[in-house]
């Protein structure tokens, strides 16, 4: 047994340090909370409260499916595109195609799976690094999805080129996906809750959670443990797809209309949620509950900032200086590697 | 709010500043007691129509005891639907929906009308405006406006191009009224290009740089949005085809001016409204119907025809001398009252 | 030379693994040609072979890491291609590889990595408990008869020191008892007690019937455990000998020229000019201050366990760390050297200790690895000149013999020992006036290791200072001239090699460490 | 040399992959060339070439500082807002401050390296991954800009807040870094090539290039060979928010006003250009020359398929599809992995 051991001799000023890189992020959010709910009355409505969460569970949901693509060591850069994607061919599917909401979803996730799949391809097959072959699949599909609609928003009673009106429309249990709830709680907001938790119990208490994290922290090793290495990481990015395609679902929902512009916005904060998530709690890998924090902090910004009175601008640069104090905590103050020395006498002699 | 105390750059409050409008009369119930809070949800606040736009409501806002909670969805269109939920779930004394889809926005309007909100639209197109107030500026009059003058000047049958977008309600609009013109008037489309962007005055430019390559012989350019108007502009001049290619635009601003009023500049038309002093009249709108001295459901602002030299036998190189030069601009005898007279401009 | 294979009729029995016709090849680079042999159970092969011979190659051949071989391989009597280091393992194929960061998941706690072959099983329950991670981890740490706290299995195994990452890696090919166990190069990071340790459960493994293939440019290690040695020379079986082992004929059959393996460096070097001091220096938080004077003209070798403060003498002086108390000196004037760069502009340099985290640029040439250090004097006006890189890069191959295709060849595809030599190799290139060596001999073959410590008398002869920091007593009576054991921070012994012997260097290295320790020196 | 020494015989099929991998982007760009050339009259006119470059300069420029940091290991996201930024500035400072062009380059460059050295303080002293950096000092500059004008685009004759007229305009020797030429090359695409060329011979002949490209390979092994390796990456950073403002001020002179949206789209392609730049030519590194060729991509597919007639959204999906094309070529035919290394999302902990 190891007598030199630095973990345990921590001293208090570090175990300070570490609560603050814990916490310092969470502290934020929560000092950022009660600021608002102390200034704002119309902020502190349980309305308000599960209206914040409605509106970010899209960017959430999108946050969750690029963490997903961060655990093997990757990105992407398409769920804004995939998002869109799935927008216009819910639409398309209901409106045009005269189907219900039930086959506009499975359609929807068919795709965001088979665009996920095409990543995977991109990346494990054509070895094209993670960022360049997202950009691309971006690219070409933002481009589909316009040549489809002919770069049109689709819209019930809209003129089709054959000048007949289209058949379809949003149904009400397509539109429940947005504006249903179970008791107070809205169906978004508790999609979202589902996926998280989802996600958490798969990458921090299964098997295969582990072995995706292995993949991304050192693929070699992950080979020679005799962990699919390819396999995880088609996994993660079809995984990252079917997310994508979710967030697109309650878009459509709540758009109510297959808007082309839909999804253009959610890309960068769907990455930086991620990458946020990566350093609230302290934990340093991606990680499930730290996205859909990070999330929860842009909501709340947004909505304090407006009942503030903040011109859109001044929330840019609002959004900019929280998220650097958070991340102030989380990198800043945290201490250098830490040496573990487990023991290099051995004990039984 | 606070966006008033910035908004002093606008032309709307400096017009305010400079020709201070006075009221005649007490403010009536409910704007004599305690702010009116109202919701403004704006589907985008970006850009100097809509800067300027929101600066015009937020004066009158001001003017007439209303506290103007305003909401930027930055043209997602998700998160304006959000907007105006939690706008109806923080259930104020009125809400002004500004633009929208018509499909996204309906039901939740029609909520709030359930809810007892008082709800006006600007620009947006409803299925269903059942006790809801109907205010827009006309993208048909406007395109039709400038449009006119294109004829006029080029005659029928001439080569012309456009630079426009689809997907975006205006636009859509606008090309309706386009199409039309085109056929009734035997135009020849050498081409169609154009987009929308999170950069359209730039990103316009290579694409129509590249159209007026192949095309050089073109007549006239319809490009019916200031900011694409902009973006080809500057390819025409790139090409140095100012001389033989006359560009028609839509909406104004200083901006805009700027680029109309330059040497040799292209840009020879546009059909504008002033958007300040739209945003008042929409505010003054909710006013009167709040007070129960509104009789319509729908009030229309309209639009004029502004060419270059218009401008230039004027001397009007900014919004403020271009209401001096064009008063039926300031919408000053549009929605008013003894006790709320137009103050954005 | 004597040919095993006379048993070969009965070699279908179970549990026997052999190799007929095996080659493998980078590209159309063939590094390996035509490998037959046999392994027999309860058996101890010994592969050996300089630098760069291929015995990497064959052991990733035969353990599933690289399936793009050619030739056959059996286990058990039954033909099998292995296609994955999984399928390898169900065979009972299982291999502890050269780079030991090849075998730690950072992130992943120290009970994960110890149990990191159950994430690849489908068998395996898909809910992962923490208890039951930590059960089978203190299970697999039981075969090398360590026991580790919870609060270290617990811990991020990023932070675990190269010896203790070793020991995981070790443990973890022992669990699920495989019927062949390749180890390449295991020692090379651990200390002496703890290959020690290594060898009794190697030899409890041998008696229960394991076939072992044992990887390492340490002859003593070799006298004491293996049972056969088989030579590679150039990707060919060259000998394959049974005990008692020749080392004569043995050493040429791997360096294709006669070679000795104790080496006699002759009467210890004296030097007298102190090129630099260490002042009341503290090494680690709770040791004393200690002082060392370091001469021109001597190679000096500090002795001492991981831990001991030696990478912090050489952290100190290289302009790495500044040390937690006291001074430096140099040609006697105080020296602070804020970064490496004062510490090179004054003729310090550090071959760092972990060469792949610390020496090598990944992906460069080796040239452009080897001129690193020195740009300013690879070029002329801050334009680098082709000309002086490719001298100083074909200096330091031939000096040190590399294997390689040249200057331009990526510095990933050579083998672990040359790569080794290229750092090396560079760093003394400099004609340094303090050259810091730390754990330089981290598998380089018996060549090489010749050729650097000769290099070091010259360096030492033309009036420098050599400094040797290591934990091998082999290595350093090889090396040094005079010998200082380090333990805990503290100066335990300083004396010419010539005036001690190894018991009592072994005992002030060991007896302060271990003082009820029964067991004896090393090999 | 030793005798010992391995031969290297490379087989003929390796040369083939080689030369595909090596040219393969290249090709792309010629066909794609030769096609308009031949499809297209207008497309072969000295006028169009030259029109080309000088629309794409901006982008590569951005994609040139993209690149430099990089080289380092690190990515830059910033790099549209500064851009943005430089444009407003540039607008404010001559327009409002009544200033000539000369004094508005140099606050704009002034403010370049500002950012370039928050970018750097952020990563290098506060040890925030690259990635979450730079975005954060995008959402802070983006925000900054537009409460500096009011969310308002600066034009000449503007009405400023105390009524009177703004004094000063865009003035013509600004103007001229857009409108002017040298013979018949537009200053844009002169500044272009000075830079590109510059560029690479820092990076590939001196030796602090060399010392960029050590501190992006390995900072540990950089570190102790003596590089100033945080020094270096400030150098890096400093230099990426320079050239990101050069790519400003080549836009606000071809705008002429204050353009508040200018720069918003550079970073998506700045990004594409500066990964496709490695690829290219086989390098396997950030390189100049890639870099700007990856623009001309770019710049040639837009002019061509807007010549073709396609609508915007079909020119996306041809910009992702020849993408494609391009990439497998430089990937997934050559034999060897090429790292790219874009951005750390983790902590060094
Ligand atoms: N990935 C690779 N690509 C090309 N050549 C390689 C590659 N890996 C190894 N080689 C070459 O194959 C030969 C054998 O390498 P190998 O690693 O098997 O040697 P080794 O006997 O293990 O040496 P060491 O004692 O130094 O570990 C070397 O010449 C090496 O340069
Ligand atoms: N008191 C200590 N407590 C915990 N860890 C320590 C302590 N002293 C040293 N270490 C760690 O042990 C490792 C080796 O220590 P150090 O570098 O001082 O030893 P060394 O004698 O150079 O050993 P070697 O170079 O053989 O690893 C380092 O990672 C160091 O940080
Ligand atoms: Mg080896
Ligand atoms: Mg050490």
């Amino acid at each position: 047994m190891s007598a030199r051991n630095r973990i345990s001799a921590s001293k208090t000023s570090e175990r300070v340090a570490a609560v603050v890189v814990k916490w310092g992020f969470v502290a934020v959010t929560v000092a950022l909370i009660l600021f608002f709910v102390i200034t704002e009355p119309s902020f502190r409505t349980p309305e308000n409260f599960f209206g914040m969460l409605k509106f970010i569970a899209p960017t959430a949901i999108a946050g969750l499916g690029v963490m997903l693509a961060m655990t093997v060591g990757g990105i992407d850069l398409s769920v804004g595109a995939s998002a869109g994607f799935a927008v216009s061919i819910a639409a398309w599917t209901m409106v045009i195609g005269n189907q219900v909401g039930g086959v506009a979803v499975s359609v929807v996730l068919v795709c965001g799976l088979l665009i996920g799949a095409l990543n995977a391809f991109l990346i494990v097959v054509a070895r094209i690094p993670d960022l360049l072959a997202t950009l691309t699949t971006m690219f070409v599909i933002v481009g589909l999805k316009l040549i489809i609609v002919d770069g049109k928003s689709i819209s019930s009673q809209m003129t089709l080129s054959n000048g007949t009106t289209a058949p379809g429309r949003f149904t009400a249990d397509f539109l429940w996906l947005d504006r249903g709830s179970i008791g107070p709680v809205p169906v978004p907001v508790i999609i979202l809750v589902v996926i998280t938790v989802l996600l958490w119990f798969l990458l921090e208490r299964t098997r295969w959670g582990r072995a995706l994290f292995a993949v991304g922290a050192n693929p070699e090793a992950a080979r020679l443990a005799g962990i699919r290495v390819q396999w995880y990481r088609t996994i993660a990015y079809m995984g990252c797809g079917l997310l994508a395609s979710v967030a697109g679902l309650l878009l459509a929902a709540r758009i109510g209309q297959g808007d082309v512009s839909a999804g253009n916005s959610l890309l960068l904060d769907a990455v930086a949620v991620a990458l946020v998530g990566v350093s609230v709690l302290g934990i340093g890998r991606p990680n499930a509950w730290g996205t859909a924090l990070g999330a929860v902090l842009i909501a709340v910004m947004v909505t304090g900032f407006t009942m503030l009175g903040l011109p859109y601008y001044a929330q840019d640069f609002g959004k900019g200086i929280v998220l650097l104090i958070a991340l102030l905590f989380s990198f800043t103050f945290s201490r250098r590697r830490t040496v573990v020395t487990a023991g290099s006498t051995t004990s039984a002699s | 709010v606070t966006g008033c105390a910035q908004s002093s750059g606008t032309p709307a409050a400096t017009s305010g500043a400079s020709t201070a409008p006075t009221a005649s009369a007490e403010l009536p119930a409910p704007f004599d007691g305690d702010p009116v809070t109202v919701a403004l949800v704006r589907q985008s606040g970006a850009g100097d129509y809509f800067e300027a736009w929101g600066a015009g409501a937020e004066a009158q806002a001001s003017f007439a005891n209303i506290d103007l909670q305003v909401t930027d969805a930055r043209n997602d269109n998700a998160k304006h639907a959000s907007d105006l939920e939690q706008a109806i779930a923080a259930k104020p004394d009125a809400i002004i929906v500004d633009h929208g889809q018509t499909d996204t926005i309906q039901p939740l309007v029609t909520k709030a009308v359930e809810a007892g909100i008082p709800v006006v639209i600007y620009d947006l197109a409803l299925t269903d405006s059942e006790g809801v107030i109907v205010t827009a500026q006309s993208d048909k009059s406007m395109a039709e406006g400038v449009l006119e003058q294109l004829i006029a000047d080029v005659g029928e049958g001439a080569k012309v191009g456009y630079v426009s977008a689809t997907g975006f309600a205006p636009l859509d609009r606008r090309a309706e009224v386009w199409d039309q013109v085109v056929a009734d008037n035997g135009l020849d489309v050498v081409f169609s290009t154009g987009e929308v962007s999170d950069s359209t005055a730039s990103d316009n430019v290579p694409l129509v740089d590249a159209a007026l390559k192949q095309n050089p012989d073109v007549e006239a350019i319809f490009a019916p949005y200031d900011e694409i108007t902009k973006g080809t502009v500057l390819a025409v001049q790139q090409n140095n085809l100012q001389d033989k290619v006359k560009v028609y635009g839509i909406d104004i601003s200083n901006a805009d001016l700027e680029v109309m009023n330059a040497e040799g500049s292209p840009w020879v038309a546009t059909s504008a409204t002033d958007p300040a002093a739209v945003g008042a009249a929409v505010v003054r709108t909710l006013a009167l119907s709040l007070a129960g001295e509104l009789d319509e459901t729908e009030v229309l602002f309209p639009a004029i025809t502004i060419t270059q030299e218009f401008l230039a036998e004027n001397e009007v190189t900014n919004v403020t001398e271009l209401r001096a030069a064009e008063p039926s601009l300031e919408l000053s005898d549009v929605v008013v009252a003894d006790w709320l007279p137009a103050v954005s401009g | 030379m004597t040919s095993p294979s006379l048993n070969a009729l009965e070699g279908h029995g179970a549990g026997v693994v052999s190799l007929a016709g095996v080659s493998v090849a980078y590209g159309s680079n063939v590094v390996l040609t035509d490998v037959s042999l046999e392994f027999r159970p309860g058996e101890i092969v010994a592969l050996l072979g300089a630098n760069g011979a291929g015995k990497s190659t064959l052991i990733k051949a035969l353990s599933g890491a690289n399936p793009r071989y050619s030739g056959e391989i059996r286990i058990g009597g039954d033909a099998v291609q292995l296609t994955s280091p999984v399928q390898a393992r169900r065979l009972g194929v299982s291999a502890v590889h050269q780079k030991v960061a090849d075998g730690i998941v950072p992130g992943l706690s120290v009970a994960e990595n110890l149990t990191l072959d159950d994430l690849a099983q489908a068998s395996r329950r898909p809910l992962r408990s923490r208890g039951s991670a930590f059960t089978d981890a203190r299970a697999a740490l039981e075969t090398l008869g360590l026991s580790w706290s919870d609060l270290v299995l617990g811990s991020d195994a990023a932070g675990l020191a190269i010896s203790d990452a070793q020991l995981v890696v070790l443990a973890r090919a022992l669990r699920g008892t495989p019927q062949l166990l390749i180890l390449d190069e295991p020692t090379s990071a651990l200390t002496a007690a703890e290959a020690e340790r290594l060898f009794e459960v190697l030899r409890a493994l041998r008696a229960k019937g394991l076939s072992i293939i044992y990887v390492s440019h340490r002859f003593g290690e070799i006298e004491a455990l293996a049972d056969r040695v088989v030579v590679l020379r150039d990707g060919r079986v060259q000998s394959d000998s049974a005990r008692p082992f020749e080392w004569h004929g043995i050493l040429h059959d791997m360096l294709g020229r006669a070679a000795e393996l104790s080496h006699d460096r002759g009467a210890a070097q004296r030097g007298h000019e102190v090129v630099a001091t260490l002042d009341g220096v503290t090494l680690l938080p709770e040791s004393e201050p200690v002082s060392l004077e370091i001469r021109a003209g001597e190679v000096l070798g500090v002795l001492g366990l991981i831990g001991a403060g030696k990478t912090e003498i050489a952290e100190a002086l290289a302009g790495l760390a500044t040390p937690l108390g006291g001074s430096l000196t140099l040609a006697g004037a105080p020296y602070f050297p804020k970064r490496p760069g004062h510490a090179i502009d004054a003729g310090v340099v550090l071959v760092p200790e972990d060469r792949q985290r610390q020496g090598i640029l990944p992906g460069w040439s080796v040239q452009q690895n080897v001129t690193v250090p020195f740009l300013r004097s690879s070029s002329v006006g801050g334009l680098l000149t082709k000309r002086l890189e490719r001298s100083r890069a074909e200096d330091v191959i031939d000096t040190l013999s590399v294997v390689t295709t040249g200057p331009d060849e990526s510095i990933d595809d050579l083998s672990g020992g040359n790569q080794q030599k290229v750092v090396v190799g560079r760093w003394l290139s400099a004609g340094p006036r303090l050259a810091l060596l730390d754990e330089p001999f981290r598998g380089v073959d018996i060549a090489a290791r010749r050729e650097i410590g000769t290099r070091l008398a010259e360096i030492a002869a033309g009036g420098a200072a050599a400094v040797v920091l290591s934990s091998d007593v082999d290595e350093i009576f090889e090396v040094a001239d005079r010998i200082v054991v380090l333990v805990a921070g503290r100066i335990e012994l300083d004396r010419y090699a010539d005036e001690t012997d190894r018991a009592s260097v072994i005992g002030a290295f060991l007896g302060a460490a271990h003082p009820s320790s029964p067991e004896g020196a090393p090999a």
